[in-house]
């Protein structure tokens, strides 16, 4: 058993094995056409079952283990490679390796017939490579390496389909987006380097000591340089997990292939900002300010992305909004010290919306690449196993009671109650959510379709994942709630002693409920109750043709009218001012960049003379200079 | 020894008003041809120089090396490239900043450079440096390199140093005139035995031919520019890509 | 005062550290005698001819280590009558330069052939132009530096416009010409007032003398720091004196925009920081300058390359920004810095060279290096694209490549050297930021793109020179594996450095490495 | 005045390079260019004399300086030619103002 626990870095080391075989494989055209599949699935399920094993001889007090080795010598700053594993990372490798298997197994259905099938699975090998060497790394240095080889395997993800050019500009506008927010990151290591430069008794940066280096930093700089520094690491999770205003890139990234979506943007990849902030608490917690502009930041993100996910009428883009809203959740979840909150929504979050996001390849790929909603509908009759796994998602993460969402997310919504107007934040964003949700719930599997192909159901290898996932997402919160006599998964994760009360809060739980129980209703009233006028009905009475077409005009009207003058205004607002604000900042610089780079090159104009009057006159221009400052 | 000093400071100014006005001319001079010539007076202005500075051997190298050498390549190039377009074309003159600049630049420049290494606070001989003029005569006697420049001008002492100190610098020389040579055959041979097959690569004017004449070549430049401008635009089309 | 006896006879004075400066010159002379008897210059002729200069490089290359491990240098020795010096620090450019070297050959040879019929002069002035590197990387004397910076300068004119026939390529030599005949102009300049203060050409003996100096504001020494800043910055091509890279990059033959980008780059490296410290270690004002070159190479270097559409310019541009990089380690000046800096040098010789690799084989497979032109190169040439594209990550600095270690050493040696430093880092962040904007586009492009009307001509059965796929395979190797075990080379460098610090006039008692 | 000493030599040397810098920065004609810089090289050259002479007689390293200047400077000039001759077969022309294909 000790071999098990001293020997969990292999676990990423499977991917990058099945990675390696499938690159030379194919290269050498040794490795037949579809085998990718077997052989990355393979690697993932022997990171899973090393994981599960590790999690049974690991206990029972489920202890830390840190290892390290020296790395790179430069100077005098050593930098280290090892592991470190504890309660968050082991809820990560768990996360990361299920839900990965189940969507890779999916892929072989929904990517069988796409030419770049192998190299689709050797860009997921690479990610679950990356993704597990982040989940483990030992120290803040290691954890950035895998942070960018983690962002770099994303945009090869994106931009997997070269044939939409939406999807290129997509994958560059994703990783042009991290890169600022790993800007901002790598100045914070940086800073807090310089901070605790001799500080560190053990490995460089590494998590095991961050407490101390964080005392000794704040020692260092004051509380203002400190809170500084603080923010400038928030603004890798900022970008990462795409929060408010870095994150415009997540709903552009829905152009890669749907299951990147369900592993990469839903369940994964975006969580690891959040876990970059478990990792990083002990700096984080002492900075009140800090702490403060985390928990807005998380919630101003649920609420706005919740408002624009309204308005959204293709399903994966109402998908990604969703997604943002849920992070934001966990973000603001960090911020207001709810540690284990944030992560209990993290994992049942990773289940269901992966799920949803299958569903919604299911049913794009059921309705033939079609991702309109408006174009769908009805898709029940036609696709019953991924339209019952879609309600199970969408109760899940409205947070109906007995559901995985009711738990961790009403968990967060009560340990809010302290800041009354994050509170009041979070329980409309929970209304907001259901409505929103059940509105692609209905558009898409209720009514009549709408579309012109002919909606079938997914192949067996891309429904099983689906039945697969909703289990998880419809108990594990119950399961873990401490309701059931079982230990509750603050009893797993928790960080120190905890700064607010945890644990379900009834009272909380049911004003949070009957906010989305109103959300739901009123999705009903919109886009579920036209199922009452049959279409039968509408034919064999076709005089008053005219008034039903007017009926169903009227309850359009009405919804019109309620969206118009309570919803869309402000989701309306909330994407404008996501589309042209925050997108025409980044625009700007970006232009302004671009002009500048413009202006000095009309310096260039080919005349060497030119060139050597500019020569001198710098070597002038810098006597002068010398000449003020000596 | 009062004479002597005297012919030395007239010798200084003369060769001096001769350097500066022979440089004036290079740059100034309307015809090439000439410049090159004043050029020869100003580099054997230097040689003089060169001699009133206790190096008669490095006078020597001058006039052997610029004052022929350089001269006589310089002139050929005037003579391959041809004579005539480097009249300025008379009438079409450059825009004003074409000179200003390069104007305002230079006196900058030279203003910079006399303040700061002419200014009265610090001179060059502060460190250790030993200032002849203020060094009694028999005392300079003395020093080594004034001994090398009375016994034959320099000329033991400095083929001594070239072979002894300076052997390294003095070999890599050598090679260096060795690659400047194969460089300036590459460059300048018009066809190599090897390229006959392909011969000149076309080219809208190939004026090889009438290079040595100077004629061809004449009509790009003279009279207005807007006839060179339209041969620019057909060389434009041929250019190489690599 | 000196003594014509004091001078020993040649067997003293440790020539045998300069035999791979021995191989190069002698294999340079027998490729040119091989060249000039032997007149007929089929394709397979000068294959042979190349073959025989990269051995060259490598018996020269193994001589180097060779004597390296044969007398290790413990402390700097001194050999030619002190013309040059020998120390690890010398070791390690003229092992680059060599590397440099050696790649150019290999990676030139079918684009040339693609390009001219005179093809094995070719081999002979690189070998001669990094002849000259080597000795200018560990020249001891102003004379040297000055021979030796001639000779890698005056073949370097000669390389550009190797392609005669090309306007570009006649035009782009030209510029150089000029522009590097002001920069020798104003670097001589500069030398002659340092033997003017000093009355000699020693590098010990100049230090020595300048000690007096320390602290004085001497508006001579400002002319001579600006003017061998200068002359410097402009073989370094650190703004605002690169303006003639684009265009001779542009114009000259892929090859030789490597070998200028790569291997001048380093030797100019070499002898900045060798002056630096050893002439100049107590003068404040340099920090200053290189400061402002830092931050100007960096920004104009990566804002105007946002805006170039040929392959070859934007490297050059790209070259620049490295440059400004590279500064910010001389501003700070600690040996920490000064060490990361030569660790970025060896890095970035093997991306830069990989990179212009990639574009040689690029431009020979299709005769154009427009940047258009690469879309869809993964489905007909996929690694060739995998290559180019680690070269890319490798400079834009994504982990993993070795160009992001060295970014990251280089910076937190500057931003630990104090807070003033931090902002020079902050600046260079966002710019290596910025960078990512137009090298992850031509992987973009490459990866994602539809196949441009070039590339779709590509035939599949289109040969590729086995000594380019080779060494671009070595670049990228070695781009990768100096990411992960940088530590031993970083070492190196520290030694390096060290010895640097060893040679200093002792008066100054390292006050600069007691900076941090 | 009439006491010759370094600084006249300097004051010289210093007009003639920033003639040769004048005209490298405003001649239209390249041979009349590469001429510009000989002229800044002997301006060096006459440097280095001056300053061996009134500085350090010691040894003649100043004078063995400029002989290299003038070897090399040499070399220079007649590769410069070489180029110049070569880009006149393509362009007829040693006008500067052409030069100037390769920008931006």
């Amino acid at each position: 058993m000790t071999e098990l626990i001293q020997n969990i870095w292999l676990i990423p080391i499977y991917p990058l094995i099945a990675f390696a075989i499938i690159v030379l494989g194919r290269w050498s055209k040794i490795l037949p056409q579809k085998s990718g599949a077997a052989l990355v699935v393979g690697s993932t399920f022997l990171g899973l079952v090393h994981t599960l094993l590790f999690l049974s001889a690991w206990g029972p007090h489920y202890e830390p283990i840190s290892v390290s080795a020296p790395w790179l010598h430069a100077g005098s700053l050593t930098l280290s490679m090892g592991y470190y594993i504890d309660a968050a990372g082991m809820l990560m490798l768990l996360i990361v390796t299920s839900v990965s298997l189940l969507i890779q197994i999916y892929t072989h259905g929904y990517m069988y017939h796409d030419p770049g099938y192998s190299r689709f699975y050797a860009y997921l090998a690479l990610f679950n490579f990356s993704m597990l060497s982040l989940v483990l790394s030992s120290n803040l240095f290691q954890m950035y390496v895998f942070w960018e080889m983690v962002g770099v395997s994303s945009y090869l993800l994106i931009g997997f389909w070269f044939t939409r050019p939406s999807a290129a500009a997509a994958a560059t506008k994703a990783f042009l987006m991290n890169r600022i927010g790993d800007f901002g990151l790598l100045t914070g290591i940086l800073v807090l380097l310089y901070f605790t430069w001799n500080w560190w008794p053990g490995p460089v940066l590494s998590f095991t000591d961050m407490s101390g280096a964080a005392q000794v930093a704040l020692h260092a700089a004051g509380p203002v340089g400190f809170t500084i520094m603080a923010l400038l690491i928030f603004m890798g999770p900022v970008a990462k997990s795409a929060q408010i205003p870095l994150h415009t890139w997540l709903p552009d990234a829905m152009e890669g292939p749907t299951p990147i979506s369900a592993l990469i943007h839903a369940a994964t990849m975006v969580a690891a900002g959040v876990f970059l902030i478990a990792r990083m608490y002990p700096v984080f917690t002492i900075s009140p300010v800090a702490m403060t502009v985390i928990a807005w930041v998380g919630g101003i993100t649920a609420f706005v992305a919740a408002t624009i996910a309204i308005t959204q009428v293709d399903i994966k883009k109402a998908l990604a909004y969703s997604t943002m809203s849920q992070l934001g959740y966990m973000v603001m979840a960090m911020g207001i010290g709810a540690y284990a909150a944030g992560l209990f929504h993290l994992m049942t979050h990773a289940f269901f919306k992966a799920m949803l996001f299958l569903c919604s390849g299911s049913v794009i790929h059921g309705c033939h690449d079609e991702q309109d909603m408006r174009k769908m509908g009805g898709l029940w009759k036609h696709m019953p196993i991924t339209a019952a796994t879609y309600l199970v998602g969408t109760i899940a993460i409205t947070g109906v009671l007995p559901f995985s969402g009711f738990w961790s997310k009403d968990e967060i919504i009560g340990a809010s109650i302290s800041q009354p107007l994050l509170f009041a934040i979070g329980v409309v964003t929970a209304g907001l959510t259901a409505f929103y949700m059940f509105r692609t719930y209905f558009m898409t599997f209720h009514g009549e379709y709408r579309g012109h192909s002919h909606p079938h159901e997914s192949p067996k290898v891309m429904w099983i994942p689906l039945v697969a996932l909703a289990i998880p997402s419809a108990l594990i919160g119950f399961a873990l709630s401490g309701q059931l006599g079982l230990p509750s998964f603050e009893h797993f994760v928790h960080y120190g002693v905890s700064l607010v009360e945890n644990g379900p809060n009834f009272a909380v739980m049911g004003l949070s409920m009957s906010f989305a129980i109103g959300g739901y209703v009123l999705a009903w009233l919109m886009y579920g109750s036209p199922k009452l006028i049959s279409p039968e009905r509408l034919k064999t009475t076709f005089s008053p043709l005219y008034e039903l077409l007017w009926n169903k005009w009227y309850f359009d009207n009405a919804y019109f009218w309620i969206a118009k003058n309570v919803y869309l205004p402000f989701a309306a607002l909330s994407a404008w001012f996501d589309r042209t604000i925050i997108d025409g900042i980044v625009g700007l610089t970006a232009s302004t960049v671009n002009a500048s780079g413009g202006a000095l090159r009309t310096l260039q104009n080919g005349r060497v003379q030119s060139y050597l009057m500019i020569f001198f006159g710098a070597i002038l221009t810098l006597a002068i200079v010398l000449m003020w400052i000596v | 020894m009062e004479n002597l000093t005297l012919l030395n400071q007239i010798s200084f100014w003369l060769f001096a008003i001769m350097m500066i006005g022979g440089a004036l001319g290079v740059v100034f001079h309307k015809s090439i041809v000439y410049s090159a010539l004043l050029l020869l007076v100003t580099f054997l202005s230097i040689a003089g120089l060169f001699v009133l500075l206790n190096a008669p051997f490095i006078a020597a190298a001058q006039i052997l090396v610029y004052g022929v050498g350089l001269t006589i390549v310089l002139i050929f190039g005037i003579m391959l490239t041809g004579d005539k377009p480097f009249v300025d074309p008379v009438g079409q003159e450059r825009p004003k900043r074409y000179w200003l600049i390069p104007g305002v630049i230079a006196f900058a420049f030279m203003g910079f450079l006399l303040w700061s290494l002419l200014s009265p606070n610090y001179n060059f001989t502060a460190v250790n440096g030993l200032f002849l003029e203020r060094v009694q005569p028999s005392i300079a006697e003395t020093l080594p390199g004034v001994q090398a420049i009375i016994a034959d001008g320099g000329v033991t002492h400095i083929g001594l140093l070239l072979f002894s100190k300076y052997l390294l610098p003095f070999e890599l020389a050598s090679v260096l005139l060795l690659l400047a040579m194969i460089g300036a055959i590459i460059l300048s041979k018009r066809q190599f035995p090897e390229e006959e097959a392909e011969g000149e690569p076309h080219v809208s004017q190939d004026l090889d031919g009438g290079a040595m004449e100077g004629k061809s070549c004449c009509s790009l430049n003279e009279g207005n520019g807007n006839l060179a401008s339209e041969n620019f635009d057909s060389e434009k089309e041929t250019l190489g890509v690599h | 005062m000196f003594d014509l006896s004091s001078l020993t006879v040649m067997s003293q004075q440790n020539l045998f550290y300069l035999l791979p400066e021995g191989i190069l010159t002698l294999g340079l002379l027998v490729v040119l005698c091989l060249t000039i008897f032997n007149p007929k210059k089929t394709s397979e002729e000068n294959y042979a001819l190349m073959q025989v200069s990269l051995i060259t490089v490598l018996l020269a290359l193994s001589a180097l280590a060779w004597t390296f491990l044969r007398v290790p240098v413990i402390t700097p020795q001194k050999a030619a009558y002190s013309s040059i010096t020998i120390d690890m620090f010398g070791y390690l450019m003229r092992m680059l330069i060599l590397l440099g070297a050696g790649v150019t050959i290999a990676i030139s040879h079918r684009f040339l052939e693609k390009n001219t019929r005179i093809v094995s002069d070719f081999y002979v002035l690189i070998m001669g132009a990094s002849l000259g590197g080597m000795l200018l990387a560990s020249s001891n004397d102003l004379i040297m530096v000055f021979v030796a910076l001639e000779t890698l300068s005056i073949t370097s004119y000669i390389l550009a416009g190797y392609f005669r026939r090309t306007i570009k390529s006649a035009e782009a030599s030209l510029k150089y010409l000029i522009y590097g005949g002001m920069g020798t102009a104003v670097f001589l300049f500069g030398l002659s007032l340092v033997y003017g203060l000093a009355g000699s050409t020693n590098f010990q003996d100049i230090g020595i003398a300048l000690v007096h100096y320390h602290g004085v504001v001497h508006p001579t020494l400002i002319v001579i720091m600006l003017m061998i800043v200068a002359a410097l910055g402009f073989k370094l091509s650190a703004a605002p004196f690169h303006m003639w890279a684009p265009d001779v990059y542009e114009g000259a033959p892929t090859p030789v925009s490597a070998f200028l980008s790569v291997v001048s780059k380093t030797a100019a490296f070499a002898i900045t920081i060798r002056m630096l410290l050893i002439l100049f270690s107590g003068f404040a004002e340099w920090a200053v300058i290189w400061g402002i070159l830092a931050v100007l190479s960096m920004i104009i270097g990566n804002f105007v390359a946002l805006k170039q559409h040929n392959a070859k310019r934007l490297l050059a541009y790209s070259t620049v920004a490295h440059a400004g990089y590279m500064l910010l380690g001389l501003v700070v000046g600690t040996s920490v810095s000064v060490s990361s800096l030569l660790f970025y040098l060896v890095t970035y010789l093997f991306m830069n060279l990989g990179a212009f690799a990639a574009v040689i084989a690029f431009s020979t497979l299709t005769q154009t290096d427009e940047i258009t032109a690469f879309s869809g190169l993964v489905q007909k040439r996929p690694w060739l694209t995998f290559g180019f594209s680690i070269c890319l990550l490798s400079l834009t600095g994504i982990p993993i490549t070795a160009g992001f270690f060295a970014k990251f050493f280089l910076f937190q040696s500057v931003a630990l050297a104090g807070p003033v430093y931090i902002w020079l880092v902050i600046i260079a962040l966002l710019n290596s930021t910025i960078s990512m904007a137009y090298y992850l586009n031509i992987i973009r492009l490459m990866v994602v793109k539809e196949p441009s009307a070039e590339v779709e001509a590509i035939s599949d059965s289109a040969p590729t020179s086995s000594a380019l796929s080779t060494a671009l395979s070595f670049c990228v190797f070695a781009t990768l594996l100096l990411g992960i075990f940088a530590s031993p080379f970083y070492q190196f460098t520290t030694l390096s450095v060290q010895q640097l610090a060893q040679q200093r006039p002792m008066v100054i008692s390292q006050a600069i490495f007691q900076k941090k | 005045m009439f006491n010759i000493g370094l600084y006249h030599y300097i004051a010289l040397t210093t007009i003639l390079f920033s003639i040769g810098l004048y005209g490298v920065l405003s001649s239209r004609n390249a041979i009349r260019l590469l001429m510009c810089i000989e002229l800044m090289l002997n301006a060096v050259n006459i440097n280095l004399v001056a300053f061996n002479n009134y500085v350090n007689m010691n040894d003649l390293s100043g004078q063995i300086f400029s002989i290299f200047i003038l070897t090399v400077s040499a070399a220079e000039a007649s590769v410069g030619l070489a180029i110049l001759i070569a880009l006149y077969r393509r362009r007829s022309t040693a006008d500067m103002e052409r030069f100037n294909l390769l920008k931006w």
